[in-house]
């Protein structure tokens, strides 16, 4: 009664022309980082000689499958997927062999699955380099930990990297975390309320704040500034948006973290169309997926503070210097 | 007061009664609705249930019924002589009692059939025999005069064919004891003939019909026995043998009342509406609900409309008020000058007044207390600047109270607790309240007791006297022969007649309303 | 007379139209002008592949309308189906792969965990009289706080290739065509059956040629909907789930005792009790439907992603109620149709296929999507409020 | 007379109850075990900066449900005023950062934007009888899909430090002293006046040493609160908008015909078009009103975060329903207030405020909140019940 749709499995669906297409899976574009993966990626892949396909499924699991779906019945070369979900698009892999598609893992690792490629930032370690360069600026004291969505996996898996970090010295008894709260939705508005909380319940004894990105880094801001707080407690970020490095050259937030966009969109399209032609990649190093060992492209994040903005995000182009230091008197800009 | 019936009460002559409700007692929130009331029904009679407006009759019957569960009340019921206890509607139609409630209780969105049968449909195996339940339903519409399709949606239908089809549910029990909860307040004279007609029938069968009505020569014509109910007392059972309609009526208001449409002879003014060529379209069909219509109504006049149901009086009147969704043309004059009327407002502005014939569906914010209904449509003359003005507001709600002598536990207390009686005169204070040029009133005393209605009566007169257009639709011919100075006769939406409060009659405007020669 | 000839129109009017309303007729008309529209603009969208998706794809929202449209008929809401989804997804994948349950065994538990879940709910709205709005809004809460606690807020994914199944097999070719013959067959038996039964009970009967060909449309339908899935891989599992599903409520809503006091409930709630429906008893177990119905598109939706996640069915109560209020649904109560709720939800899932088939920005789609569910309902009104004057 | 004697009773209950109902009164004593449930785990939860915190989380929620109240109240929904909120905050930054407008043209040109979109959908709801659930709905989506096209999905910053204080500032503890004095005098003056008032059209007033106590009691309510405030850092700026909106709207709600028509509206649709209200107008114009109040939500809000963001106001409009209900207000219709919204905003608030403090973890938080939403008009109703029984 059953086929499990195997033998249906035609090519028949696939473009003829030798034109080559990748199809591009995202989890999402409603934050500002994800727009810029979407136009690098793209770029790349055209200045490549191929044509590219995005469909982005505003952080629904079954949406993102339906639209990978939709990929696949176009008939696209190779899929690339930015995973909303680690396991749940497993099933994305799957449809895609059974059609003899090639899939890269694009930042988020699909997990128990047979993904062919993993092109990342690893985000534990995002975790372990927030906590560290907060820590190095308060080695002692209370901490606080704002999380993101506690129903994004990313989330956990940014505060298992700062937990890394913080634990052992915890342990030690030099630190004491007296404040560890998820933000509903990464909800800026949320960080806020649990930041607001945590000094009201601390009496403003407060030596840190580990913030999972940079929105819930705003609202732990606000409610230190409303304390007076801000630039004198450290707090970490993620994400390397606008508002954030003003921040940072303002001096009340400590640092972000900046996943080079364009590094891994570029490296990633590469890959696609190196893929479809049926070249060979070469990767690095593997990753366990749970299943099998993907091998992998892997990039490293970079902390971005006050010191090091001019020859990070600033020289990557990612953002220009003149919006960056708006706030900041002119004759205090750094000469590039 | 000592009731020869009553006293045969023992235990030997029980079994006569198909009925007995003893000393039942029932509470709501401090208002004592009955109080030791005791009535008994026989087998194979028609026993009258009569008394003002809250006098407690409905609720009476909702113990009954079982719509006031065992345990909510005092006293003790017997059916056959055996003593039951009622935990729900469905153990009161077991033992055998069907009831036609004083509301409406039909599904709009479902078929006539549908309706019929609810709660009882032909079933196997939980899956409804619909043809089986069309074909049985059709008998029954048969017997209540219908001639409708079973499967016509119940909102198709007009106020008194849906009573219709409440009758046809009821018997569709057929049950050993019927209850019928004023099932004549919508109907037209041959409608109520075929219902008697039934009712009989039901008698010879033995059936025990327990029938509430304020429309005394209903209950004089059909009813065995008749019970007065005063202040959710039970006063006296007579039998219909023993008495005449002036004392049925003295007790159930508990005085005299010498005539029962206080007439007067009027002195006319200018003319305040007039009506010429007006047709209205039917909302939905392209078909003309009213054609060609001249009417005109002078100031202290009282002008009735009569016609059958389905005549097209409820339209007019709606499309003159400009609330009937449906087209109208022609020309429409008031006081010497033409108008077009097309919302509510323009209606309210112009000086015309409308009670509506339903008036918990379209009268009352039945949620809402007296005060707030009775302002409704004058806010802005008790209000500066769009503020409310409440002392203004209690001042002159008060006054209505006092002046149509409406029975509420006060001015703070929600329409839909008061009697229908009581909710009538807090629409009329609403548009007395609005001080209109003309009045219009559809059926202004449908289900409403004799008490109130006389109260009503005089009320349009001295509105009148004031200067006051009155045009009064009613499907009661004696109210119409009563109180009009002149009357319409509409018959599928045409004035096929009109007569002089002199030469008026009942079989004339029968004959006019039903096109007969 | 008059009326009476206005009111002797009635039955023949509906023998033409059958028990589908006008709201779905004006509905089916918008589909197919959405499919043309987008089947213009983009060659793949109406390929028997894209198609074959596309049925996949509204399956969870269409299963999750069904029951949402009675309780919505009873005058009632449920915005805890998404919720549900997501915790009964869990149970089921803990069953699954923590416990190592047959999926016999998992189907049998997760249907359960979701009727139980539906009837505390249906339990206070309907014997504690609490508002359903509050007790749902309250139990999607809930459960979707339960369902980060039982998961520790993990994904679990599932392994076991029987579940899976469920969510992204076809049925072989052959077996479709079984399918549809069956269901052509059953539906020439029952047609005839109804018009013998009509005719001894003395009712008339719409003349043989007109209700052959009607029949004869109907089976052309099927078999080009069958034709069309096996071109591709088959009929999708979930798609037998979803027209299974409609079937039988739709059997229940107008056929039964049960579906027809629902709609007496949601129309006139003072008529139903005066004719002794249990009002009570009716409403709970219409949650312990939305319940039961939401463990099935969990059941679907955990297949077809191979894993249980803790965002699983978040808003799809939205998407469910805008299905059904597309579809005809009266927000009032009283009336709707399930046939109405699966059409609406199909448009909704036809234009996200069909927006991102075209490759449009996400805020042009939420735009788009947006706009169009405001102007399907308006052209809707419009067109009823036209032809009545 | 008896009915005479009857009404004379009435205006004292009214005195004593005001025009707070029942309901109101139930969850204000929720609200106060709540509080001394928290205060007890917790030492720093009856502080006056928490309590100060507190009044300023709830804001946003609150300035929603004032609006919403009315819009439930006719009868209608709005699903749409979370997206307002982000789309008006979007171009309040917009405004304030890319252009680099001052404040003032700022707030008017942002309140300007949310009147209008609440007049489209007004208009679509009013004159076009499209339900509002739709609408909204609908609206919901466009306004999130436009502001992320505007905004082109990027967090924008607000610099502007006159801006920044309508979210964050305090009022001088002066200042908040010489408020609190005004507002006492205008209670004192106004009941006097009234008193006066009602005498000189005879009807009877409650007794003066009652009044007065009354008076007191509110006078010294009044006093602990700016006190409370001041021994912090003074009265939330937030707050005192939430303050004078609850008045402004109260005093809408209570004492004029718009008021009045919108009870009647939702109490009764036809019985109100048939006393000569313009239903479409006073519907149309309730949206409006949600509009401008959501706009107001957003300058607090993006003052708040000093930024604007993509996912600022996702999911309000189910914590300002939830606000009006928990507050009284019938989803059927016809009742409801603005102070009981006010107070189910508090619940809320509280609940958040009181659980996040005491660390509790995200799935509980979620459990406990959707418990007490749903154990709240659980006592409510069955106390009510017990009443009348
Ligand atoms: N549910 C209720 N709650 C409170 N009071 C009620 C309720 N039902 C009836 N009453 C009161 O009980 C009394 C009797 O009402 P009932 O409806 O039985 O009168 P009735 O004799 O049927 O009057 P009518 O001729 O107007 O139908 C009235 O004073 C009415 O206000
Ligand atoms: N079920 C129906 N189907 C079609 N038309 C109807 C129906 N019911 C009423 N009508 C139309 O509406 C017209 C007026 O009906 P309506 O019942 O309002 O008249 P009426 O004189 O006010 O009677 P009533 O005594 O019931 O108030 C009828 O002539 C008929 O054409
Ligand atoms: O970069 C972050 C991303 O990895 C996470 O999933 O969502 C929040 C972002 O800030
Ligand atoms: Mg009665
Ligand atoms: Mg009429």
């Amino acid at each position: 009664v059953v086929s499990s749709g195997n033998e249906g499995g035609s090519e028949s669906t696939k473009k003829d022309d030798d034109k080559i297409v990748i199809g591009f899976s995202m989890d999402t574009l409603k934050e500002e980082r994800w727009q810029r993966d979407k136009e690098l990626f793209e770029a790349k892949v055209k200045e490549l000689g191929a044509e590219v396909k995005t469909l982005a499924a505003n952080g629904d699991d079954a949406a993102q499958l339906s639209q990978a779906e939709q990929l696949i019945s176009e008939g696209v070369d190779v899929l690339v997927v930015v995973p909303h979900n680690a396991e749940a698009s497993a099933a994305i892999v799957e449809k895609a062999h059974k059609e003899g598609i090639p899939v890269i893992s694009y930042d988020r690792l699909i997990k128990n699955a047979e993904v062919d490629y993993y092109v990342s930032f690893d985000n534990v370690r995002v975790g372990e380099m927030q906590a560290q360069a907060i820590v190095e600026k308060a080695p002692k004291g209370n901490y606080v930990y704002i999380g993101g969505a506690d129903t994004d996996n990313n989330a956990h898996l940014f505060r298992q990297g700062a937990m890394n970090v913080l634990k052992p010295l915890e342990e030690k008894g030099d630190i004491k975390i007296v404040y560890d709260q998820f933000s509903k939705d990464w909800k800026p508005e949320e960080a806020l309320k649990n930041m607001e909380n945590a000094l009201t319940a601390n009496n403003n004894n407060i030596q840190a704040v580990v913030a999972a990105n940079d929105g819930t880094a705003g609202g732990v801001i606000q409610a230190l500034a409303a304390q007076g707080l801000a630039g004198k407690v450290p707090v970490s970020g993620q994400d390397a948006e606008l508002a954030a490095l003003q921040r940072i050259v303002e001096g009340t937030q400590t640092m972000t973290v900046y996943k080079p966009i364009k590094a891994i969109a570029t490296k990633a399209a590469e890959m696609a169309v190196a893929l479809a032609k049926g070249e060979k990649i070469e990767t690095n190093q593997t990753v366990s997926n749970g299943k099998i060992d993907v091998p992998s492209v892997l990039l490293d994040p970079i902390a971005v503070t006050k010191e090091s903005v001019l020859d990070t995000v600033i020289k990557d182009g990612y953002h220009k210097l003149e919006d960056v230091f708006k706030n900041v008197p002119k004759d205090q800009w750094p000469k590039q | 007061m000592p009731d020869p019936y009553f006293q045969h009460d023992t235990t030997g002559v029980k079994r006569m009664y198909a009925l007995e409700m003893i000393n039942i007692t029932k509470e709501f929130l401090g208002v004592k609705a009955l109080d030791r009331v005791s009535f008994k029904v026989k087998k194979g009679e028609i026993h009258a249930l009569c008394g003002e407006n809250g006098a407690g009759k409905s609720t009476l019957m909702k113990v009954l019924s079982g719509l006031y569960p065992t345990g909510t009340y005092d006293g003790e019921i017997r059916i056959d002589g055996k003593p039951v206890s009622f935990r729900n509607i469905v153990d009161a139609e077991q033992a055998g009692i069907a009831i036609i409630h004083q509301e409406l209780a039909l599904v709009k969105e479902m078929t006539v059939g549908e309706n019929i049968f609810l709660g009882r449909e032909p079933r196997k195996f939980g899956v409804i025999q619909w043809d089986q339940l069309y074909y049985e339903a059709e008998t029954w519409l048969k017997k209540v005069g219908l001639t409708i399709s079973p499967q016509t949606k119940i909102h198709s239908l007009g106020i008194g064919q849906q009573q219709l089809v409440e009758i046809a549910k009821a018997l569709a029990k057929q049950a050993n004891i019927l209850i019928l909860d004023e099932p004549t307040a919508a109907l037209t004279e041959s409608e109520v003939e075929i219902l008697m007609g039934i009712l009989e029938q039901l008698r010879a069968q033995g059936v025990a019909c327990i029938y509430i009505s304020h429309k005394m020569p209903e209950v004089f014509r059909l009813a065995d026995s008749i019970t007065v109910l005063r202040d959710g007392k039970s006063i006296v059972t007579l039998s219909r043998a023993e008495t005449n309609e002036d004392e049925v009526v003295a007790l159930m208001v508990g005085r005299e009342l010498t005539e029962r449409y206080p007439y007067v002879k009027k002195t006319l003014g200018h003319v305040v509406l007039e009506v010429k060529n007006y047709s209205v379209w039917h909302k939905e069909k392209p078909m003309k609900i009213n054609d060609s219509i001249h009417i005109t109504v002078r100031a202290g006049e009282i002008v009735g409309i009569a016609g059958l149901m389905g005549a097209g009086r409820t339209e007019l009147a709606m499309s003159l008020f400009g609330a009937y969704e449906g087209k109208a043309e022609g020309q429409v004059w008031l006081e010497g000058k033409q108008v077009h009327i097309r919302s509510v407002q323009d209606a309210i502005r112009s000086g015309i007044a409308l009670v509506t014939e339903d008036r918990k569906r379209l009268g009352l914010i039945l949620g809402m207390d007296v005060k707030t209904n009775t302002t409704l449509a004058s806010l802005k003359n008790i209000s500066r600047l769009q503020v409310i003005n409440q002392n203004e507001e209690l001042k002159w709600s008060q006054k209505y109270v006092d002046e149509l002598k409406t029975k509420t536990a006060s001015l703070e207390t929600a329409v839909g607790t008061l009697s229908g009686g009581n909710q009538q005169k807090v629409v009329l204070a609403k548009w007395l309240m609005a001080k209109p040029k003309l009045l219009i009133l559809d059926e202004p005393t449908r289900g409403i007791d004799v008490g109130a209605k006389y109260e009503i009566y005089h009320l349009m007169n001295k509105l009148a006297k004031e200067g006051v257009a009155i045009m009064m639709i009613s499907s009661e011919l004696p109210e119409i022969l009563g109180m009009s100075d002149r009357i319409y006769v509409m018959r599928e939406g045409r004035i096929v007649k009109q007569l002089s409060h002199d030469e008026a009659t009942q079989e004339n405007i029968m004959m006019a309303a039903t096109g007969g020669e | 007379m008059e009326i009476k000839a206005v009111i002797e129109q009635q039955p023949k009017k509906k023998n033409v139209f059958g028990k589908i309303d006008i709201r779905a007729y004006t509905m089916i008309g918008a589909l197919i002008a959405i499919w043309i529209f987008f089947g213009m603009l983009n060659e793949t969208f109406l390929s028997a592949r894209n198609l074959s998706n596309l049925f996949t794809q509204m399956s969870v929202t269409a299963i999750l309308a069904i029951g949402m449209v009675l309780v919505i008929v009873a005058g009632h809401i449920d915005l805890s189906v998404g919720s549900i989804v997501g915790l009964t997804g869990g149970v089921a994948a803990i069953l699954s792969n923590w416990m190592g349950m047959p999926t016999s065994v998992v189907i049998l538990c997760t249907l359960l965990a979701g009727a139980l879940v539906g009837l505390v709910q249906g339990w206070l709205v309907a014997y504690r009289a609490i508002p359903a709005f509050i007790v749902t809004l309250g139990g999607m809460m809930i459960f979707r706080g339960a369902l980060m606690g039982i998961t520790k807020s993990t994904t679990i994914p599932i392994f076991d290739a029987q579940f899976i199944a469920l969510g992204s097999a076809y049925f072989t070719d052959v077996f479709g065509i079984i399918l549809a013959a069956m269901a052509v067959v059953a539906l020439f038996v029952s047609t005839f059956r109804k018009r013998k039964s009509r005719q001894q009970y003395g009712f008339t009967v719409s003349p043989l040629p007109f209700e052959l060909t009607k029949l004869f449309v109907i089976s052309a339908l099927i078999l080009v909907f069958v034709v069309t899935m096996n071109s591709y891989k088959g009929i999708p599992f979930p798609i037998i789930f979803v027209i299974a599903l409609a079937l039988i409520f739709s059997f229940i809503a107008t056929k039964t005792t049960f579906g027809r006091h629902v709609y007496a409930i949601g129309g006139n709630v003072e008529a139903a009790r005066l004719s002794g429906i249990n009002i009570q008893l009716h409403t709970m177990m219409l949650f312990v439907f939305t319940g039961l119905l939401s463990a099935i598109a969990a059941l679907v939706l955990t297949a077809r992603l191979s894993s249980a996640t803790i965002s699983a069915g978040q808003m799809y109560e939205l998407d469910a109620i805008a299905a059904c209020v597309i579809g005809g649904t009266s927000l009032m109560g009283g009336s709707g149709t399930i046939i109405g709720a699966i059409i609406g939800a199909m448009v909704m899932t036809s234009l996200d296929n069909g927006m991102s088939l075209l490759g449009m920005e996400t805020f042009w789609q939420y735009i788009v999507k947006g706009s169009i569910l405001i102007l399907a309902v308006w052209i809707d009104i419009a067109s009823r409020k036209r032809k009545t004057n």
